[in-house]
């Protein structure tokens, strides 16, 4: 069994249960275990009863404010915790008047990075049995034994350059916060892609999104994709063909990329959610690094007041045309 | 299934030359939709158009395809000739092949095969067009002139001459604006009341007009043709009716505050009107210094006045009306100089700004129109003007040059000499700009004919010294620096937009530039339109300019708003935006994009689960839209598109011009 | 590249499109006829209002359908006929011109040209620039849809 | 941006300030607010004027950019949000190192001096003297 954060899940149960009962939410969003110990998924808590099963681990990764979307068509008042990504989303959605502020109870948890499942396995070279942390160490318990790793290296993808660990917005802050990072290689993958001629980077997407399934699973779990009608299923105009070929997988990653210029938090639930491991963040890091250098620092998600860089424009915009 | 016909015009030899018709006819047979095809020598003719007109009635043809000149040439014609034949005109697409095609290139073997496919995508097109109606609305016969400044004044009285009634809604308990406070003018030196007086007088006696003083704006809603205007009337507690204008009020009223007419420099009274000639002659009680607001003892004004139109429990009011148009025409303030320490600019009586140093020439001004120091009374014998204080600044001021700073201050040395012939003047600039009718023999008048010295350079400190002023400058034509001992400095403050520029212009919905003057529509070609149809601008509102140009632009913003409301009915953009409301999330990215304000939000309600649910959605008044479609690229699930230029019939022009080569 | 295609480099003519804002470079190219400059039939305008119109989805399609290059032609900035669509249409363009680059296509195959409607030589330039870079670069394949690939 | 017809001397210059002579318009507030103006044989907006010019000769041969007090009162108040006084002090510098050339580096100094010499006189003498 993975080691729960005990205590801080008192904290956060306690506080939640105030509020559940106390009619002050009648929802809370959270997570419970899933059918493995190391998944966790989404928990949709009603009452007493539903709350015995939250649970806060080092699987968390779930982004939780993307089911706001769905569940407040139900639901007048719903409490959700948010890690610093999903707070970010929450700001994506407010922004995007997809919810409504005043509806949502926040509950802000700093986060220390949740663990990469597929990484531990890797690690351990053997099926894992169960893991302990202490310190910022792991230690991978297998039928070949045990194996102690630092918990840096075995974070997901997306939490590796996670700059923003403690949520930007919320209600009430249960732990204690953690500051924000430095992410000096989150750009590293998209600067060796740009470096490669443009041949060779064309086969190297070629080769990933030959993969895809076209179940976009990327696409529910983003929290900047909350149109009501996707691109991709429209019949008028039918923008993305429905055969399952190399051109129509081109389309639809690069239009949902560029759905996201301005708008993605680089909160990496595409990626983590895509079952053929596309490295879809990429295609979302590569517009941020762009609009970065173009129009000016641009973190999306951390102040729903700004906005989004392709919503405004100066007068004297640099261009990234061949002419100026 | 659509029924299209193509025809395709020979243009003389100008298309035939290097398109082979028969070609381009018979493939244009096969296209998806086409049961007729035609060719004639010139389509534009009425021959031409007969033969087009006959082709849809013989064939029952619901859409067309011409392939001529460009679009921009007779688009409208063949639109006319369709709509002749009962169709809708927005069932024709043209096909350019003659700009765009023949006349651009070689042979048969070139052009031929490009006027097909440019024939092909019009031919995709059409057949995805459906009938559009230009929108209608009603223009309501009234003008509201906001300001009421020279070029308020002006443009009212243009607009009432051409017939229309107009309101000019003014802030100050008088028209007259910066002009009155003006004692003469560049470069005729006329007195600037002996010219702006009548004209005051001619606005006032107007039946056409309608002066609404002492008033602001407080909102403005709907758009071109039907604007809906909220107007609050400050309470002036005065009857206007009964007040005949006699003064007695003013004379006895013991109370005083700084007056905003002389700049400060002098003391009015609480009950006043704001200078001798102000227009309407009724005095407003100012609430804030009258004893009897703020004491409730006085009444002095009531009981000296001989018509009793004294009136202390008037209310403000509020003024609902419709307008077909509006001109904004705000005007511009003056820079305080008191940031720039080194002028010393509010700590010694002898430092004036511009402005204030005008009022000094004027009888009814603070020194009775002596030009003396405020400080003992003296004329002063020598004068530094300095020039770009605040303008040309781009580290502490403005990046911009004021425009008329260089011309006033060649004026007021000029009006110094003639009042204290033995005064000397020294004038600090950086470049002399006179471009203007008269202006620059005007500036060297100032120089060779009044002694004014001029000093390539500017200002480093300017302390006291006894009875002086020593002003420490720089002359950088002779690498000299100078120091001046000066009785009395001037400077040519900035001039900038009003403070309230940002909120008057979120009031009435345009925008502004970053300096907070209002933004023309087009920078040459639609100099006093906004972007807000209906709306126009006149003045320094829209950025610095002098007289002569500010009536200019008057006048033309008065033609602009004439030609809109002797239109009974306005025709508005076919090509506008629609939203498909059940569709649309409601992020309003495409109200945030659209120049026009012409996407708002509204609430719809939908079934949900068995309950009903609100939900909020894009909407587009069709009336604002131009067209640009710049809405249909912010949505991202193609909610909002551009008719006449929709999604699907842009991806069916790409698609028919690169299916076949 | 994974999908041979069947037209070979000889008989080979590069397709253009173009898509042009009605005030400013469609007008430019009209002047361009009117002038009687000549570039090359390869270019196929299509007339949009305004290239703040210019959904870069517009562009995608045209690569799967089989054009070689794709070019934008607008107003320059600043002198847009709707004041501000091009200024929009540059911050998006730009963006997405360097993700396609990104997904490995070739900076030539979509540009983005400021063109105003007294600029005929300009446009007739560009058109003939834009040509001959497609034309020395060889056909596009990338995100060409198989299916088209039959096309005459 | 049109090639530059800058000399070596303003480029090296601007490469050292920052600051570019051409942002001056030559309102010559800088010499009217300067306080040792008495001291000098070029004005200070004349000193921009030279670079503008590249009159690399007669700048060398002024006393002023050596009797700039580098009080900033000049950067404070020019409306062009040039900053004079750091390009006195490029100036400066670019004199030096030309006339003084590699005159002395660390090699040259004792460990005794080394330890001795406050880092600061180190830091600038070496700016200074060492290329």
């Amino acid at each position: 069994m993975a080691e729960r954060y005990l205590e801080e899940l008192t904290k956060i149960h306690d506080a939640v249960k105030q509020d559940l009962l106390g009619g002050r939410i009648n929802l809370l969003l959270g997570w419970e275990k899933g059918h493995y110990w190391w998944q966790s998924r989404p928990l949709f808590a009603e009452n007493e009863q539903d709350l015995e099963r939250l649970t806060w681990d080092s699987f968390c990764a779930v982004n939780l404010s993307r089911y706001l979307l769905e569940e407040l068509k139900d639901y007048q008042k719903i409490g959700v915790l948010v890690k610093g990504c999903d707070s970010r989303s929450f700001n994506r959605l407010l922004q995007d008047n997809m919810v409504a502020r005043q509806r949502v109870v926040l509950y802000g948890l700093p986060c220390p990075g949740m663990l990469d499942y597929e990484l531990l396995t890797a690690t351990a070279e053997a099926e894992l049995e169960s893991i302990a942390e202490q310190n910022g160490i792991v230690v991978l318990r297998s039928a070949a034994g045990e194996k102690t790793v630092e918990r840096e290296q075995l974070l997901l993808y997306k939490c590796r350059d996670c700059r923003y660990p403690d949520p930007v917005v919320y209600d009430q802050l249960l732990l204690a916060p953690r500051g924000e990072k430095e992410a000096p290689e989150r750009y590293k993958s998209v600067t060796k892609l740009e470096e490669m001629p443009a041949d060779e980077r064309y086969t190297h997407w070629e080769k990933e999104l030959s993969r895809c399934l076209r179940c976009y699973a990327c696409r529910q779990a983003c929290p900047y994709c909350s149109c009501r009608e996707c691109f991709v299923e429209q019949d008028k105009p039918r923008w993305q063909g429905r055969a399952y070929q190399e051109s129509e997988n081109f389309l639809f990653h690069l239009v949902r990329a560029y759905h996201g210029a301005g708008r993605c938090i680089d909160c990496g639930e595409c990626q983590r959610a895509c079952p053929v491991n596309i490295p879809l963040q990429e295609l979302n890091r590569k517009l941020i690094k762009d609009i970065n250098e173009l129009y000016g620092q641009f973190e999306a998600g951390l102040n729903a007041d700004l906005e989004p860089p392709l919503l405004t424009y100066k007068p004297d915009d640099p261009a990234a045309f061949s002419e100026k | 299934m659509p029924r299209t016909g193509v025809f395709i015009c020979h243009c003389g030899t100008n298309i035939a030359g290097t398109v082979d018709i028969a070609r381009a006819i018979d493939a244009s047979r096969n296209f998806p939709g086409v049961v007729h095809a035609d060719e004639y020598r010139y389509l534009c003719s009425e021959m031409g158009q007969d033969l087009i007109k006959n082709a849809i009635n013989e064939n029952n043809l619901d859409r067309v395809v011409v392939g001529t000149c460009s679009p921009r040439m007779h688009e409208g014609t063949f639109r006319k000739a369709a709509a002749e034949a009962g169709l809708n005109p927005y069932m024709l697409e043209v096909a350019n092949i003659r700009e765009h095609c023949s006349w651009v290139h070689r042979d048969i073997e070139e052009g031929t095969p490009k006027a097909i496919a440019l024939l092909r995508a019009a031919a995709a097109k059409v057949a995805l067009n459906d009938p559009l109606d230009s929108p209608e609305l009603e223009v309501e016969k009234r003008a509201l002139v906001i300001g009421g400044g020279i070029a308020g004044i002006q443009a009212a009285i243009d607009i009432a001459e051409a017939g229309y009634v107009v309101d000019v809604v003014e802030r100050e308990p008088s028209i007259g604006g910066r002009m009155a406070q003006l004692e003469k003018t560049f470069p005729t030196l006329d007195c600037s009341a002996c010219i702006l007086t009548p004209k005051m007088v001619e606005a006032a006696q107007h039946p056409n007009i309608n002066l609404i003083t002492y008033s602001e704006v407080e909102e403005v809603k709907g758009f071109v043709g039907q604007f809906d205007v909220k107007i609050k009337m400050k309470a002036r507690s005065i009857d206007p009716v009964k007040c005949t204008g006699c003064g007695v009020c003013y004379e006895k009223c013991p109370a005083k505050a700084p007056s905003e007419f002389e700049m400060g420099m002098t003391k009015r009274k609480a009950i006043y009107v704001p200078f001798p000639q102000a227009v309407p002659n009724v005095p407003v009680i100012d609430r804030e210094n009258c004893l009897y607001f703020k004491k409730g003892r006085c009444q002095i004004c009531a009981k000296e006045c001989p018509p009793q139109a004294v009136d202390y429990e008037q209310q403000d009011q509020i003024i609902e009306r419709r307008y077909g148009a509006i001109i904004v025409a705000t005007g511009f303030d003056q820079l305080d100089p008191s940031s720039y320490g080194e002028y010393g600019y509010g700590q010694h009586p002898d430092i004036l700004t511009a402005l204030e140093f005008e009022r000094l020439f004027n009888a009814s001004g603070p020194t009775g129109g002596k030009v003396v120091r405020l400080s003992d009374g003296k004329p002063p014998k020598k004068v530094v003007f300095i020039q770009c204080i605040g303008s040309r600044d781009k580290a502490r001021g403005m990046n911009y040059c004021s425009k008329i700073c260089c011309m006033f201050t060649a004026k007021q040395a000029i009006l110094l000499k003639e009042k204290v012939p033995d005064a000397k003047s020294y004038v600090f600039y950086i470049d002399v700009r006179t471009a203007g009718k008269g202006y620059e023999e005007f500036q060297r008048r100032a120089a060779e004919e009044y002694d004014v010295a001029y000093l390539r350079g500017q200002v480093g400190k300017i302390f006291p010294e006894g009875d002086h002023l020593v002003v420490h400058g720089v002359d950088s034509l002779s690498g000299k620096v100078v120091d001046i001992k000066a009785d009395m400095v001037v400077l040519a403050a900035a001039s900038i937009a009003r403070a309230d520029a940002p909120e008057v212009g979120r009031i009435v919905g345009i925008n502004s530039d970053s300096y907070h003057f209002f933004n023309e529509a087009h920078p040459k070609l639609k100099p006093v339109e906004t972007h807000t149809a209906g709306v126009f601008i006149a003045g320094a509102c829209q950025a610095p300019k002098d007289i002569p140009d500010t009536v200019a632009q008057a006048g033309a913003a008065a033609v602009k708003a004439i030609g809109l409301l002797s239109k009974d009915v306005l025709k508005g953009e076919a090509c506008t935006a629609i939203v498909n409301q059940a569709e649309c999330s409601g992020c309003l990215y495409c109200e945030a994009v659209c120049p026009y304000n012409a996407i708002n939000h509204i609430e719809i309600e939908e079934r949900y689960h068995e309950e009903m649910h609100k939900r909020t959605v894009a909407e587009v008044n069709p009336s604002l839209c131009q067209g640009c479609g710049s809405c249909s690229v912010a949505c991202r699930s193609g909610s909002i598109n551009l008719k006449g230029f929709t999604n699907e019939q842009i991806l069916a022009e790409v698609d028919a011009i690169c299916l076949q080569r | 590249m994974s999908t041979a295609l069947n037209n070979n480099a000889d008989g080979w003519d590069p397709l253009i499109v173009a898509f042009c804002c009605n005030w400013c470079s469609y007008a430019g190219g009209d002047l361009a006829g009117t002038s009687r400059m000549s570039y090359p039939a390869n270019v196929k305008v299509i007339r949009v209002p305004c290239s703040g119109r210019l959904n870069p989805m517009f562009v995608l399609r045209a690569f799967q359908r089989g054009a070689d290059g794709v070019l934008v032609a607008g107003c320059h900035p600043g002198d847009c006929h709707y004041s501000t669509g091009n200024y929009h249409s540059r911050r998006r363009l730009s963006s997405f011109k360097r993700l396609v680059e990104f997904a490995g296509f070739e900076p030539e195959r979509f540009e983005v040209r400021w063109i105003s409607s007294s600029e005929g030589d300009k446009f007739a330039e560009e058109m003939e620039a834009i040509t001959g870079k497609i034309k020395a670069l060889g056909p596009n394949r990338k995100m060409r849809d198989a299916r088209w690939q039959n096309v005459t | 941006m049109a090639t530059s017809s800058k000399t070596r001397l303003v480029e090296e210059m601007q490469k050292q300030s920052g600051q570019d002579p051409n942002g001056c318009f030559q309102c010559a507030k800088c010499s009217a607010a300067c306080p040792v103006t008495a001291a000098m044989d070029l004005l200070p907006h004349q000193v921009i004027r030279y670079l503008q010019l590249g009159l690399e000769e007669e700048l060398a041969n002024s006393k002023t950019p050596w009797v700039c007090a580098s009080c900033f009162t000049c950067a404070a108040r020019c409306p062009r949000d040039l900053d004079l006084a750091r390009m006195m002090e490029g100036v400066r510098l670019v004199m030096l190192r030309r006339r003084e050339g590699n005159k002395f580096g660390p090699a040259d100094l004792t460990p005794e001096q080394l330890a001795k010499l406050p880092q600061q006189a180190l830091v600038s003498g070496f700016r200074k003297y060492n290329k």
